[in-house]
């Protein structure tokens, strides 16, 4: 009998700080991509445990606080659990019209926080992140420098920036050299 | 850099995030196999161009990732409005009134 | 001492302060806060530069960015060298070194300036009417000539060990310029409650108050006003004062770029520091504040070092403390330059004579020059101007004759020209205004608004009650109404308005004299007739030329003097003849600032595999395909390319070999339509394919030429496993996603991108299932259980995986997906188990001659975009039964159909040890002349170590049926004989596969 | 014509230079015209000339609805080269380089054309292959091209970065040492110089609103800011705005127009003394005899008829041009402008009859017109005058789209230049 392989995450390793802003890699969570027509929305809420949030730019977290759906299109959730449970079994229960796809594996993350958050996010990302404009919970697809990322608020100087495994180098790269710059 | 009102997101986005369709409103045929040579080269190869309004399709592509369509001045490069897939044709001149588009 | 020329309590400098920079190879002494030009000015050095045609002695012109003489070579040290730039922007530093350019030998001393002598030759567009015999004596002889006496400075030529930074701001206003009027506007929004940024391309607030000292401003001095306004301003939350800024570009819908210069005038900067770092703000509403340009006269030899600007000596004594000169001339032709003379008079300089064109000035400026002791000569004009390096006299026609007076400066002023750059820029279509002469802002196309100098207004509380409201306006138009009571009382500014523009007395159009326009291009007033005399009547024409206003400057001292001189020649109205837009930067811009962070690694991002680590360990090279970083051959010890990739298909074949293949794009398609919309997309059908099995696919785009191919795996009734062509994976989703959103959107599917959720892990070889077999659970591995492909899920080290059986090599084989985090235990535990029985790794190359020693196509290598199914010889994967799907008209077009077509056919070289080139070209008869008439090229070629010989795939016309017959291959050096084949070069039979 | 020569500018340096004609007329149109040329750029006018020149045709009028030159002509990059890949290409690439090298002798006027090289960069396996595709395809056609080793191409090219270390690494080069650059006021101003002299009435600030047809459906002339003028020939040359005015007669056409920007900076001492093109990294570079380095790449993504563009276009190609030259990012941009380029399905122009008799288009050159411009209006003239095709550009025609043989340069080249 082989051993049960381990999972190596590409951020592992990578941090980098200054005094006012963070940046480190988040542990791994399971994901999943929802598609579904409206009449599935509630059924498959439900079933995860979270409501999938219905207006655009929003995201809706669990009771427990580990799971979060992201309205990512109109009918298009991203749902993270942190605590890295199947998705795939709940959805599976569900009857109403839709398509999950896990994609744990596809997307990684790396947590930008502290006072500088915003500021080195707005070193490569052309939305208004503003709190105004992007408050806490918000979250959307966007562009980060010359990759397309998923970003998160947290809280008001907390962001996930959820990208595909292979620009991690990348994302992380760009993050790294953002925050070199004091200016916030 | 271009800001698009994406009628999904409802809300402007940068251009970074879309990327340019082509022209809309032009359906594939629904009888694709039958059409003749010169119907099969309006359908893929000739478009409007127009100077002025144009009706044209753009996807949110780093964004919801759906299709809309838009009408633009390309002269002015400013939208007069943008609208999800499959509805009309907005009217024109009720657009052209509102003025700056804004 | 810092300069001779520094007066004693004049200026805001700290005399203790002191800076030491090297010019041209003397140490310099300066004050923090000098630019290099009021401490070259406070040294006594007036000469400065070279012009770029006639390499004459040029001093400073201005005190700012419109500066077109003084450029210098500036550097910290020999990486950190920036040519160009002006000496009136850059702040000295200590251990600063600055150079004079585009001299030679030296800049007292410049071999170049026979081109003066001999300028009657060089008069605008000469070089159009000759240096074209002999012919090839222009690229040989008259064009490396005069490419080596033009360009300015010289080219940096090391890389640049500095970093430059990037942010994107969104803003309720912004404001542009920091004089009077922004200061005033942004302080209106602010306090309204509107975030603000504030910008200026001065080291500080202030503007014209730099060197306007009349000015009062609520009861203060006018520059502290600023300082005060500018430290209230930083100080609040909502509001970012940028100093050091420019706002280069106004593009579409408010987005303004903005470069700010961070250590551009530090000693010793902290490494973290960017040096520059561009800031692209988009802003509900742009307030437009950024002043007015003052014009030189045109006169004769009016670019003598020592002749400047009436504002500029105004700021070099006001504010640096500086006086230009010990006996100083004025001419002008408005009142703003009499401020000059006095302050200069006051300060102890000697003020030999007001020279004005008018017959008379301004109320009680008489007086006030006769208290001072001034001779104010009006309806006179200053005509011609001696000394080389530097003015010694002016020659003045007037009511009392021609005289000539002794002066070591002479300061100019022929009025001010609005900076409505900006609002051009936003596509704003400036305005003649006949009353004033001047061009201004029209209607605002976009959400903006200019005020003060640049929107025409000269009082300075009307230009302070203008950027109130207007600050005020773009505060509500953003949504912020806090109360505001705001009122600023203003007084004792120059006047802006009048003056001249063209060219003054004396230089008319009989005059031979050197009238400069455009002193930076040596374009003088002659030049511009010229230009209209040969007929471009045009000022876009003039312009090109003659080249006014094309110079680093792009013309802010030029462009309205060139448009008058040619207007009065073709004896039209200004406007008539045309303004040119401004397009960005208005000041030029470094390629760092606007590159930011995308340089070296941030270039483009570089995607790794999960495998990249091991295969790095494993000795690969690797090779760039699209943005991946892929694993091209695995060289052992002592081995080539050759050898390398020979041993690794020889291997797979023999034993079994190790490949990432994960970089293919793979797409999950899912829905109860699935099958439906995969029959619309492919030309093969997908209704029968049973869950657990897989097919090749084919997609065409609607012309009927193939777009993209992969695997297919069925994986329940409504689930497939796409997989595409690593290059061609985003295109292909956008295809997919276009189709199914807008031309098939009741469908009931959906499409998720895989790619990065798998890795792939290919064993491939008669070994391969012995390899694998000890890892996997919970699948049979037979022949009969799971042939050829065929999927299936269960369990590999514990991990789960989509089990395929697939080959792209003609072997047994097996592709391993495993969620990616997996992948490189198991690829580890694979090769635990591989290594043993003698398999290899192997890469890209090795992959691409084992498919085509199968006659295996790649999309993109052996198809380019012109190639039908029907070419590829893959007619057989158009299902002949479908109604529609993507392409099934374009392949019925007539030439689609025609016989004829380039196809795809296998090549054997008549030697089998010559291995084609690929991309080669194929021709029938080799003895014909050029140009041959060409079949086809090569695709794909390779030394095939399997079949000890060359092997090639090509497109060929007619192809199919040429079987067997000779075709060559001409090289330069030979011609090649080539048999047209089929393309399976080995096991034709295709039996090894499911071994 | 007063004759261009060394000798002319010293004598007129003696008085001034107060002797020099203007360079071409400006007359009153006429009421009626054997030919009428929409659009003074550098293919309407060298149309013109050699209508004039070769055809004997004299009663020409060429519409300009600006001023000469002052579209893509005015605004392009003035890269010049052949080594295109298709027989059709590389037959009219081929024929305009071999006038350019005449041209300013053929013009009297100094177009400065320079054959100081264009070098193509190959950056990966697929580039390479590509290359050498052209290469080969080039030699058997008789077009000068030839592979560099990387090392080969520093040594062409000092500023670029050979490092194996670059995100894209070099892998060798295409070069094709009779391309280059020219002057592209001087290529209008010398066509424009040259019809006038034989007669072609030049007229500026004259738009053209309306195409007319008779009721036979040929055209009869066309409608302009200044009155109708007549004639029974009418070329469009009108680049980016060949749409509207295709559709004037009510013609569509399978045309979109793109904004494409270009940027110089600041003049500097000769630094680059090729031309580069990099399709893999995606930018072209040269320096002009002022010293500026002229640089662009790809269009916007969206049509448009307003040459603005985005800063995210200019930036995209200025990072492509410090990762090839990393010394460069200390040089500053001085100025960048944008033209209106009119797009074909494959990449190809189109240089044809049209459906309408007596309407004859040249359009659809992208963003690589300039460097076609005397062999383009060379058989467009040919075209025109004969009522039929040259052979050189008889492939060009508006019916490809139609039957499918389409000259899909596009396929090879991501930066059709």
């Amino acid at each position: 009998m082989v051993e049960t392989a381990a999972m190596i995450l590409p951020h592992e390793g990578n941090a980098a700080g200054t005094g006012v802003v963070t940046i480190t890699p988040a542990a791994f969570a399971s994901r999943l991509s929802i598609r579904a027509r409206a009449e599935a929305v509630a059924p498959l809420s439900r079933a995860l445990g979270v409501k999938l949030p219905d207006a655009p730019k929003t995201s809706a977290k669990s009771r427990n606080g580990k799971r979060t759906a992201l309205w990512l299109g109109p009918d298009e959730w991203l749902v993270i659990d942190e605590a890295g449970a199947d998705l795939m079994a709940p959805c599976a229960k569900v009857k109403q019209l839709h398509a999950a796809v896990d994609i744990s594996h596809r997307n990684v993350a790396l947590i930008v926080s502290g006072k500088g958050a915003e500021a080195a996010l707005k070193a490569g990302c052309p939305q208004n992140l503003s709190l105004e404009a992007f408050p806490v919970g918000a979250c959307s697809r966007t562009m980060l420098g010359k990759v397309e990322v998923v970003l998160v608020r947290d809280d008001a100087e907390t962001f996930r920036v959820e990208h595909w495994r292979s620009f991690s180098d990348y994302v992380f790269g760009f993050l790294a050299e953002a925050i070199r710059d004091p200016v916030i | 850099m271009l800001l698009i009102y994406c009628p999904y997101c409802q809300e402007e986005r940068p251009e970074l995030e879309f990327a340019h369709a082509g022209e809309a409103h032009i359906a594939r045929p629904t009888n694709m196999a039958d059409i003749s040579d010169e119907e099969f080269e309006t359908f893929f190869f000739i478009r409007s161009n127009p100077k002025g309004l144009a009706y044209e399709r753009w996807r949110h592509v780093h964004g919801c990732g759906c299709f809309f369509n838009a009408v633009r001045d390309t002269v002015s490069d400013k939208f007069l409005a943008t609208y999800k897939t499959g509805e009309p044709k907005p009217d024109i001149d009720s657009l052209t009134k509102k003025g700056d588009g804004k | 001492m810092s300069g001779a020329n520094r007066i004693a309590g004049a200026g805001r400098l700290t005399p203790a302060r002191k800076v030491r920079f090297m010019f041209d190879g003397e140490i310099y002494t300066g004050l923090e806060g000098d630019t290099l030009a009021s401490a070259l000015l406070a040294n006594g050095v007036h000469l400065m530069g070279r012009s770029f045609k006639y390499h004459r002695p040029r001093g400073v012109l201005g005190a700012g960015s419109e500066e077109p003489n003084a450029l210098m070579d500036i550097s910290r040290d020999s990486a950190r060298r920036q040519p160009n730039v002006r000496a009136t922007v850059q702040e000295v530093f200590e251990g600063m070194r600055a150079g004079s350019q585009n001299r030679w030998p030296s800049l007292a001393f410049d071999v170049g300036a026979v081109n003066d002598m001999l300028s009657p030759m060089f008069a605008a567009g000469f070089y159009y009417k000759t240096f074209m015999w002999p012919k090839v004596a222009w690229q040989k002889l008259y064009e490396p000539f005069i490419r080596g006496a033009a360009g300015l400075g010289v080219a940096p030529d090391e890389p640049d060990p500095d970093h430059y930074s990037s942010r994107y701001e969104h803003v309720d206003v912004l404001v542009v310029g920091a004089g009077v009027a922004g200061l005033s506007a942004a302080l209106a929004a602010a306090m309204s409650g509107a975030s603000v940024i504030l910008c200026d391309e001065q080291a500080g607030a202030g503007g014209a108050l730099r060197y306007d000292t009349d000015v009062t401003i609520d009861g203060d001095n006018g520059y502290d006003w600023a300082q005060n306004t500018a430290a209230k301003l930083t100080a609040m939350d909502n509001v970012r004062v940028l100093t050091r800024t420019t706002a280069f570009g106004y593009y579409a819908q408010n987005f303004v770029a903005l470069c700010e210069r961070v250590t551009d005038h530090l000693s010793d900067p902290h490494p973290d520091l960017p040096r520059e770092r561009l800031w692209q703000v988009r802003a509900q509403k742009v307030v437009l504040a950024t002043g007015a340009i003052e014009r030189h006269m045109v006169f004769a030899d009016n670019d003598r070092p020592g002749i400047m600007l009436a504002s500029a000596a105004r700021a070099y004594l006001n504010h640096y403390g500086v006086a230009v000169g010990s006996k100083v001339g004025v001419y002008t032709a408005n009142d703003s330059a009499y401020a000059a003379a006095f302050d200069l008079a006051r300060a102890g300089v000697s003020v030999p004579a007001i020279v004005d064109t008018r017959d008379a000035p301004g109320e009680g400026l008489l007086s006030t020059a006769a208290d001072l002791g001034i001779d104010v000569m009006t309806a006179s004009a200053v005509v011609g101007a001696k000394g080389r390096r530097r003015i010694s006299s002016m020659t003045v026609e007037g009511g009392r004759g021609k005289t000539q007076i002794p002066v070591d400066a002479l300061i100019t002023s022929a009025g001010w020209t609005p900076a409505v750059h900006l609002y051009s820029q936003s596509r704003g279509k400036v305005v003649w205004d006949p009353e004033t002469e001047r061009f201004l802002p029209g209607d605002n196309v976009q959400a903006s608004v200019s005020v003060g100098g640049c929107n025409g207004v000269t009082g300075l509380q009307e230009t302070v009650d203008e950027a109130i409201a207007a600050g005020r306006s773009a505060a509500l138009g953003a949504g912020k109404s806090k109360r505001l009571s705001l009122r600023i009382e203003a007084a004792g500014a120059i006047d802006w308005s009048g003056g001249m523009s063209g060219s003054a007395r004396g230089a008319g159009a009989d005059s031979t004299a050197k009238t400069f326009v455009d002193f930076q291009n040596d374009v003088t007033a002659k030049d511009i007739r010229l230009a209209v005399r040969e007929g471009m009547h045009s000022i876009e024409h003039v312009k090109r030329f003659t080249t006014n206003g094309m110079a680093s400057d792009q013309g802010k001292t030029s462009n309205i003097h060139g448009l008058a001189i040619a207007a009065e020649s073709l004896g039209r109205q200004m406007p008539e003849v045309g303004l040119t837009t401004f397009r960005p930067p208005y000041t030029p811009v470094t390629y760092g600032a606007i590159v930011n962070h995308s340089r070296g690694k941030l270039f483009d991002p570089a995607r790794k595999t999960f495998s990249h680590a091991w295969s790095t360990k494993q000795g690969a090279v690797f090779e760039d395909v699209g943005n991946w970083k892929r694993a091209w051959y695995f060289p052992r010890a002592g081995e080539d390319m050759h050898a390398a990739v020979s041993r690794e298909c020889k291997t797979v074949r023999e034993t079994a070999g190790v490949f990432d293949a994960s970089t293919l794009g793979k797409i999950e398609v899912v829905g109860p339509d699935a099958a439906k919309f995969l029959d619309l997309i492919y030309t093969n059908g997908w209704q029968k394919l049973a869950p657990g099995r897989c097919k090749y696919g084919i997609m065409l785009r609607e012309d009927g030429f193939i777009y993209d191919d992969g695997v297919v795996a069925r994986m329940a009734e409504d689930r497939f496993h796409v997989t595409t062509t690593t290059g061609g994976a985003p295109r292909v989703l956008n295809h997919m996603e276009d189709y199914l959103q807008t031309e098939f959107p009741d469908l009931d599917v959906w499409l998720t991108s895989t790619t990065e959720q798998w890795a792939v892990i290919a064993v491939q070889g008669p070994k391969a299932r012995d390899i694998i077999a000890p890892l996997v659970e919970g699948i049979d591995l037979s022949n009969d259980a799971m042939p050829h492909m065929s999927v299936r899920e269960g369990k590999i080290c514990g991990a789960p995986t989509r089990l395929f059986r697939v080959s792209f090599t003609g072997e047994p084989g097996y592709e391993i997906n495993v969620p990616a985090h997996y992948g490189q235990a198991v690829l580890e535990a694979v090769w635990k188990q591989a290594e043993p029985l003698g398999a290899c790794a192997y890469g890209t190359e090795t992959m691409h001659v084992l498919r085509a020693e199968k006659g295996f196509i790649i999309v993109g290598q052996d198809t380019d975009g012109t190639v039908t199914p029907h070419d590829a010889g893959l007619g057989w994967a158009i299902a002949k039964s479908k109604p529609d799907f993507v392409g099934i008209r374009g392949l019925k077009r007539p030439d689609l159909v025609a016989g004829g077509r380039k196809q795809l056919v296998g090549l054997k070289t008549k030697n089998p040890e010559t291995v084609l080139e690929e991309g080669a070209q194929i021709v029938a008869d080799p003895n014909q002349p050029t140009p041959m008439t060409m079949l086809g090229h090569v695709t794909s070629s390779y030394w095939s170590p399997n079949c000890g010989r060359s092997i090639a795939m090509a497109l060929v016309a007619g192809g199919q049926d040429r079987m067997g017959d000779t075709l060559y291959v001409p090289m330069p050096d030979r011609t090649i004989e080539v048999e047209v084949t089929g393309m399976v070069f080995f096991d034709e039979k295709g039996e090894r596969v499911n071994g | 014509m007063r004759k261009y020569s060394i000798f002319a500018v010293a004598r007129e340096a003696m008085r001034g230079h107060k002797g020099w004609p203007k360079q071409w007329t400006s007359p009153e149109p006429k009421k009626q015209y054997d030919v009428v040329i929409i659009g003074g750029g550098g293919h309407g006018l060298g149309t013109a000339y050699y209508l004039a020149s070769k055809h004997g045709v004299r009663n020409i009028a060429v519409l300009e609805k600006g001023w000469l030159g002052g579209g893509n002509t005015g605004r392009n990059t003035t890269i010049i080269r052949s080594n295109y890949l298709y027989d059709e290409s590389a037959g009219l690439y081929n024929h305009a380089i071999k006038l350019w090298g005449d041209l300013s002798q053929e013009l009297n006027y100094n177009v400065m054309y320079s054959a100081r090289g264009v070098m193509m960069l190959a950056h990966n396996v697929h580039d390479v292959q590509g290359a050498q595709r052209h290469i080969h395809a080039n030699r058997l056609n008789g077009v000068q091209n030839e592979w560099l080793t990387p090392e080969q191409a520093k040594a062409y090219c000092p500023p670029l970065n050979i490092s194996q270390t670059a995100r894209y690494p070099v892998m060798g080069a295409a070069l094709q040492r009779v391309g280059g650059v020219a002057r592209h006021d001087a290529v209008a101003w010398g066509y424009a110089r040259g019809a006038s002299d034989l007669g072609v009435d030049i007229i500026q600030n004259c738009e053209v609103m309306g195409i007319k047809r008779g009721s036979n459906g040929a055209v009869e002339g066309v409608e302009t800011t200044r009155g109708f003028i007549g004639s029974k020939k009418v070329g469009v040359v009108a680049a980016g705005h060949s749409s509207v005015l295709m559709q004037m007669a009510g013609v569509r056409m399978p045309l979109e127009s793109y904004p494409l920007q270009a940027l110089v900076s600041e003049p500097v001492k000769p630094v680059f003394p090729c031309v580069v093109m990099s399709n893999t990294v995606h930018a072209y570079i040269s320096q002009s005899d002022k010293g500026e380095l002229v640089i662009g790449a790809g269009t916007d993504q969206y049509t448009s008829y307003s040459p603005t563009g985005g800063l995210h276009i200019i930036s995209h190609t200025l990072d492509a041009i410090c990762e090839m030259f990393p010394i460069f990012t200390r040089m500053k941009m001085l100025r960048s402008w944008g033209g209106i380029v009119d797009v074909t399905p494959d990449r190809s122009p189109i240089l044809a009859k049209t459906p309408v008799p007596g309407l004859y288009v040249n359009c659809g050159w992208g963003t690589g017109g300039f460097k076609a411009t005397p062999g383009s209006a060379d058989v467009f003239a040919h075209t025109i005058a004969n009522d039929a095709p040259h052979s050189i550009n008889a492939p060009f025609t508006l019916e490809r789209f139609r039957t499918g043989r389409l000259i899909d340069e596009a396929a090879a080249a991501a930066v059709a230049h």
